[in-house]
């Protein structure tokens, strides 16, 4: 049995001290202790951001692939590779802009793989730009000097309305509560999918004022009407599990045909 | 005359696409080898459609330049074939007595009563009439049709075929009445005929390009697949599908060709060999994503059915225009493998060893097919198992736990041992950043030369390989025609043509394309006088990347939707031997 | 005044007889009669589809695109040329699978277009594939034999969830109700979304079914949560006007800075 | 010595960035050119940075060899700019009080308090004491530094301005002390100090490239750019944001690099001047769109600052690697414009001429940048407004009203009479499919060829255009550089090194890519014996390319992160000689 620090890989990461990314890497060892997770047999994929270069902090394989595509990577694998535990992870940037719709699609195609988005609301890497989950009035970026002016994007009820089968909600302030959520996400059968609000203290020092505002929702439920009219009106700082509606994981396991001679159909 | 090119035209309804695979599937019964081609109008359902059939005594790879019979069903838009469909003076034209008004230049076609025949049987299916008297003069008795119709429609009721037998039984005796002023391809009308024939014919396979590509990745040993349909790749991607799950692999539906390749990179890196396939505006979307097998060191085969392009093009016609693209369409330096398959049999044989080389080495191999080799349907011998294989991962374990395991290792040959997720001692980031030798992103000078270099060298030994291409060599030859792809199977027929008429010249197609097997191409430059290489683009693609090396030749190149023929080859041979010989 | 005929451009569809996109043709004229919209003012743009063939059959200008992108590029010209009538129209292939992540941000960003979706759950053009509206266990495509068995998308409740303004359904077998729901998400201010149950009548006859299961819905309302409630309950063959819910459009108006010498900001 | 290299180093805190920003303003009121260069450890903040800072009394487009002059605020992880910060025995060291331990091998360092000075102002500031120190050096007046400061600092209070003032005053006052034992740039040194010459002197502009690519675009009438953030793009975008509003158009930050390149591509079909700017993965990601705007013949530009390849690769570093993606990366036959600027200001120039030719040629352009000349700061003259605007639209109307408006129509020129939404009589459907000069869809083979050519042609003329390069010819040339892009400073530089040594050479920088104009480039090629291609890239990609079109040449080429520098340069021809001599 391996404790958390053992998961280290003892690779100094990049991020700034004080980023949120710091707790989540944490969370994911302790959730890994926790599980008994042999290394070997975990995968941790990744696209491009200050979060996404997370999976070379971790004793474990790792993919960092290339922007917005950690989803269908993982899923690629996974489906390879079933007995393998495949998480993918990054940053909000990675997963909800440029990666949305393969945020959508693993949504409803529930191949069984965590996925955790390091939400800081910016795009921390490039030097913060604004992400789809920015305020829309947010003013710090030269890209977008008046803010985004765009409704910010919800990544929980888009899960749900995606069809996600696991939904939930941490807080980088609390890499315990994470670690619980992590630990659970793990064991659900299916796609589950968690939004971790992870500060960027860099771009967005007026992040630390969350803590205040973070609070435990004790929703979970399975029923996605109710989830919907949750989320609909969810503040956006609530965490726990919010719904967990297990259903038939993909692919779905086929009587074997036997297995034909591929040449027979050219025959005449 | 020994081969036969018959089209069969009608509106969407009349099944002459139908009737075009049954025509192969009977001559494939008497020992004849053929070719099928079919083409569309631009409507969905419903409208005009063609099948171009050529059948003859030996394989047949590419179809001639001109149609012997035009059997036409129905009229209507038949214009819109004129680029395909290449009438001339001798060209027999049959019409039903349904098809409507021919177009004015074509009143003189023979009328036939196939739709009356179907009719009195109480059928519409005038093209089984049709198919009847095709099958009479190709030489078969009724029990040949009827196991070829029995074959095909094994699912139908006993009924329906009871009576489509009826409606065939009548086209044939149709023939025995209004024989067919054609004579039958050789095979056929030179021997013997009937059921003993066809039992000592040795076995036959019917097989597209495209299916034909599927069965060299299985037998190569992909196991997975992720893609998204596009025309002309889909077909290949359908029939593997259901084979795939058989031989316990998956193939993926993907929302788009972003998570096609890069669930076929998760796969590969899992160890898992991988592939998705793809057309044009697909392979365009990857180009991301090809840097990163590539950089990543992962495994990815890419089958690219080429379309008519720029853009969305013209998606059901073939054309070899996405060479630049997959030679040179990614980012950064981002050395990597592309073939081509030369005809459609091949499609088996370069599919699996592009497999083997992006397992071995540990890159992207991309292979170009088209439209034309894709999709066409071919009669021809069974081919021989697959003689490769995606390399055993346990070939390059890193050492054992405990050394220092360098997954991106500066190795003589290039290629780094590969650990696979699942195995202890080997854990490892795998990386689009640039990396040190331990898979730790570097932005160092020395580590980006280190692995560009290894990246690049190693896929140099390739080169060495026998496969990188075929040579067809005729005594005496003193010009080489140089080709890619689809226009291999042409450029030989055309060879065939010159040599009756004593015009000798040699035939190379090029499988690896990419890194160039150069020693292998300049000998065959060396052995003769004057080279063409020929391509189906508007630019030269290929001739203007074989220039970069320094080769130089003469270009013949120009775009689809018309597929190159023999005697448009035989045409610029002369040209060209009459030009220089003028130049002298 | 124009009448709903004069809008077609005579151009003969390459449409199998039978097929949905006629009623949705038929339908977008009659609006745009309704509408008294000056041809050359109306802008139709598409992706790649038997649906995106659309735009050459009307009498106005259009942009026939690339698959899954017309979303993007109807925006920029809206943006670009606010004046303009800007109509994207597609598949349910080109507009949830390949294009989904357009889709979602559409939705957000409010650009003042309207999106209509011929949705026949299948991909038409490239011969009966699966489409993420396919029902999952829907067997008829060699592509995946056993049925996509993927939970089919939703393409209302999403357009809800990532924040689209104005979200209605219609029916190809009736073009004037559609007539009508189009009338109304042009005069809607903002990104308005229309999903059209428009058969495929030869990869799916099954559908002639459809026209006993469509039902009127009386439910618009301009109420997230309410909306929500509904979406997620609802069978997909309700159709009606779901969702209004105006909001400012995008790109907001900004008092004019004073146009600034480009130069300034070098000197010295 | 008449040019000075200043290396400043620190980590995250220290403000080595912004005192490298400082000392160049402080330069330019002296009258005196310089350059910048800024680079950062992987680390996001708080790790290690330097600013290069090259000085002298002419413009300096590019970075000397060496580094004259290291100053040090802090050791930590110093080794990581070993590639970048070449350190020779004649280096000067000076390292501040508080900057830690040194490496064993620059041990020798000369000690100065700037952190103490700083710390006697009750500030932290030990970067203020050393701009004061390097500014007394340079020869201002406290009175100059106080203006730079003033004008850096304005959205700051009057006390913080008062305490930097003081700290700069004590670095000043240090200078007179402890004498920097480095002679300061000729301009100074060797000219009349104090305020009347820095009235005298001229403007002077500060600026990146990028920032003179958005300023070219916006002159030349770029009103709609749809972005995806990307290294080292973003910063071009960033200037160009506020600025394109004022001029009442707009910017969009797109989900992606297809949405943003789709957004171009609608705003371009609307009349309005549009583009969008990337780099590598992007552009990658673009390719598939590239191949719409080209067969839509919809104007279009993308700048591409290109960075470390392939895959993510070093984002933050210069490399020319992504040439191949720019010029053949398209699907299909799609000739599009690709050009190259070749200096920091010849960005505002190419990127107005890129939208010039986007809009006549109603096609795409691409503009290759990269990361030296995107993100590197340079003091200039003032740049003279822009010559090149967008084609009005009203240039290309089609037929009034009632006449046959053929959107495709094969004209002579190649180029298409093009009607804006909103005009009467010329509504068509723009179409990616290929399409009839009428803009319907279209298979038809004469169609296609009719619009290739087209699309092929009206590129044509564009060789012949006077911006097509750059010539810079020495009397006796016996050798020729030729290059693209960022290079093209630093051989200007080695030409002078050569110049000193009676070596006299040719310098050609190409800013036309694509179409090549092979007539200019075969003469500029005549007048020498010999010629290297040089590039930054490890394949020789260009190379590859002229080579295709039958030059001949030696190639010298190799990959990032480190710049070229004229040093290397001059030793590579100095060896191509040689070589050359003991061939003969
Ligand atoms: C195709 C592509 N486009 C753009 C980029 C540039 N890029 C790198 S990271 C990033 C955004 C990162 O933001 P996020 O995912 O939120 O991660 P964070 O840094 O905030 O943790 C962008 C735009 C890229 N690497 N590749
Ligand atoms: C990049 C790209 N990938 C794939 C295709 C092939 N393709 C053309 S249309 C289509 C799907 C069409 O389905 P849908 O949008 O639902 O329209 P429908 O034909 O059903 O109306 C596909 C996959 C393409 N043209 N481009
Ligand atoms: S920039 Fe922000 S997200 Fe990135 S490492 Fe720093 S604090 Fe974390
Ligand atoms: S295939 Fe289906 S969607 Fe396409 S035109 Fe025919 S009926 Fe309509
Ligand atoms: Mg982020
Ligand atoms: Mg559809």
């Amino acid at each position: 049995m391996l404790k958390a620090r053992q998961y280290k890989s003892g690779v100094k990461p990049i991020w700034c001290p004080g980023c949120g990314h710091y707790s989540v890497l944490n969370a994911i060892t302790k959730a890994f202790a926790a599980l008994e997770q042999a290394p070997e047999n975990a995968v941790l994929v990744s696209g491009i951001g200050c979060s996404s270069r997370l999976p070379a902090y971790v004793s474990s394989y790792g993919f960092h692939g290339v922007h917005g595509r950690a989803l269908p990577l993982a899923a690629g694998l996974k489906v390879a590779r079933p007995e393998l535990n495949v998480m993918a992870l990054g940053g909000d940037g990675d997963g909800f802009s440029i990666g949305g719709n393969h945020f959508l699609h693993a949504c409803r195609r529930n191949v069984d793989i965590v996925y955790v988005v390091m939400d800081n609301e910016v795009y921390g890497m490039t030097k913060g730009q604004a992400s789809p989950t920015t305020p829309e009035h947010w003013e710090h970026s030269k890209l977008t000097p008046h803010g985004p002016e765009v409704r910010p994007f919800q990544p929980c009820a888009i899960a749900l309305a995606a069809g996600a089968s696991f939904i939930a909600r941490g807080h980088s302030g609390d890499p315990n509560g994470l670690a619980q959520i992590l630990f659970e996400a793990v064991q659900h059968p299916g796609f589950a999918f968690v939004q971790v609000l992870s500060q960027c203290v860099t771009f967005c020092p007026e992040q630390a004022a969350w803590k205040e505002r973070v609070h435990q929702e004790d929703h979970c439920t399975r029923d996605p009407v109710a989830a919907a009219r949750f989320l609909h009106g969810d503040d956006g700082f609530g965490k726990g599990i919010f719904y967990r509606n297990p259903r038939p994981v993909w692919p779905l396991v086929h009587a074997a045909a036997a297995a034909a001679d591929l040449r027979e159909g050219f025959r005449l | 005359m020994k081969n036969v090119t018959i089209a069969l035209t009608g509106s969407g309804g009349t099944g002459v696409v139908a009737l075009g695979e049954m025509v192969l599937q009977v001559a494939a019964r008497l020992g004849l080898y053929g070719i099928l081609r079919k083409t569309f109008g631009p409507q969905i359902r419903g409208g005009e459609s063609a099948a171009i059939v050529r059948l003859g005594p030996r394989p047949l790879a590419s179809f001639g330049e001109t149609i012997d019979l035009l059997l036409v069903l129905d009229w209507t838009n038949f214009q819109r074939f004129a680029d395909e469909i290449p009438l001339t003076d001798t060209t027999l034209i049959i019409e039903d007595t349904a098809a409507g008004t021919a177009p004015a230049a074509l009143q003189s076609a023979t009328r036939l009563d196939f739709s009356g025949l179907a009719r009195q049987q109480g059928s519409a299916h005038s093209n089984i009439a049709a198919l009847g008297y095709l099958g009479s003069w190709l030489g078969c008795d009724g029990g040949q049709i009827e196991r070829a119709l029995e074959q095909r429609l094994q699912h139908h009721g006993a009924d329906t075929l009871a009576l489509i037998r009826r409606v065939a039984q009548a086209g044939s005796h149709l023939h025995t009445v209004s024989p067919l002023a054609l004579a039958a391809p050789a095979a056929v009308t030179g021997g013997e005929r009937g059921k003993e024939r066809e039992q000592e014919r040795g076995e036959r396979w019917l097989a597209t390009g495209n299916q034909l590509a599927g069965l060299g990745a299985l037998e190569a040993g992909i196991r997975f697949v992720a893609a998204y349909p596009i025309t002309p790749a889909s077909d290949a991607l359908e029939w593997m599908a259901g084979r795939i799950e058989q031989q316990g692999g998956h193939l993926v539906q993907a929302e788009d060709e972003l998570a096609a390749i890069n669930m076929a990179i998760g796969a590969g890196f899992g160890g898992v060999p991988a592939m998705t396939a793809t057309s044009g505006p697909g392979l365009a979307l990857m180009a991301e994503a090809m840097g990163l097998a590539v950089a990543s060191e992962t495994p990815l085969v890419i089958l690219n059915v080429m379309r008519g392009g720029p853009s969305t093009g013209i998606p059901t016609k073939s054309e070899q225009s996405d060479f630049n693209l997959a030679v040179y369409g990614l980012h950064g330096d981002a050395p990597h493998v592309v073939m081509a398959a030369l005809t459609i049999a091949d499609c088996h044989h370069t599919l699996g060893w592009a497999v083997a080389v992006a397992s071995e080495r540990q890159t992207l191999s991309i292979v170009l097919s088209d439209q034309f080799l894709g999709q066409s349907m071919q009669i021809l011998p069974p081919l021989a198992e697959g003689a490769f294989k995606a390399e055993p991962v346990s070939a390059s374990l890193p050492p054992a736990e405990g050394g220092d395991y360098f997954r991106y290792l500066n190795t003589d040959n290039g290629v780094s041992p590969v650990a696979l997720p699942g195995q202890a001692g080997g854990m490892y980031t795998a990386d689009g950043l640039e990396h040190s030798e331990q898979a730790l992103p570097s932005a160092k000078a020395q580590d980006h030369q280190t692995q560009l270099d290894k990246r690049q060298r190693k896929l140099e030994s390739l080169v060495d390989s026998p496969h990188w291409g075929e040579c067809c060599r005729q005594q005496g030859a003193e010009l080489l025609i140089l080709c890619f792809g689809s226009l291999y199977p042409i450029a030989l027929e055309a060879q065939q043509i010159l040599l009756g008429e004593s015009l000798p010249v040699n035939v190379v197609g090029i499988r690896l394309l990419s890194p160039p097997p150069l020693a292998q191409i300049r000998q065959c430059m060396d052995e003769v006088k004057q080279v063409v290489v020929i391509e189906q683009n508007h630019q030269g693609q290929f001739a203007r990347y074989l220039r970069s090396f320094g080769l130089s030749f003469c270009s013949y190149h120009r775009p689809g939707p018309r597929l190159f023929t023999p005697g448009e080859l035989v045409r610029q041979v002369k040209e060209m031997r009459h030009a220089e010989s003028q130049a002298i």
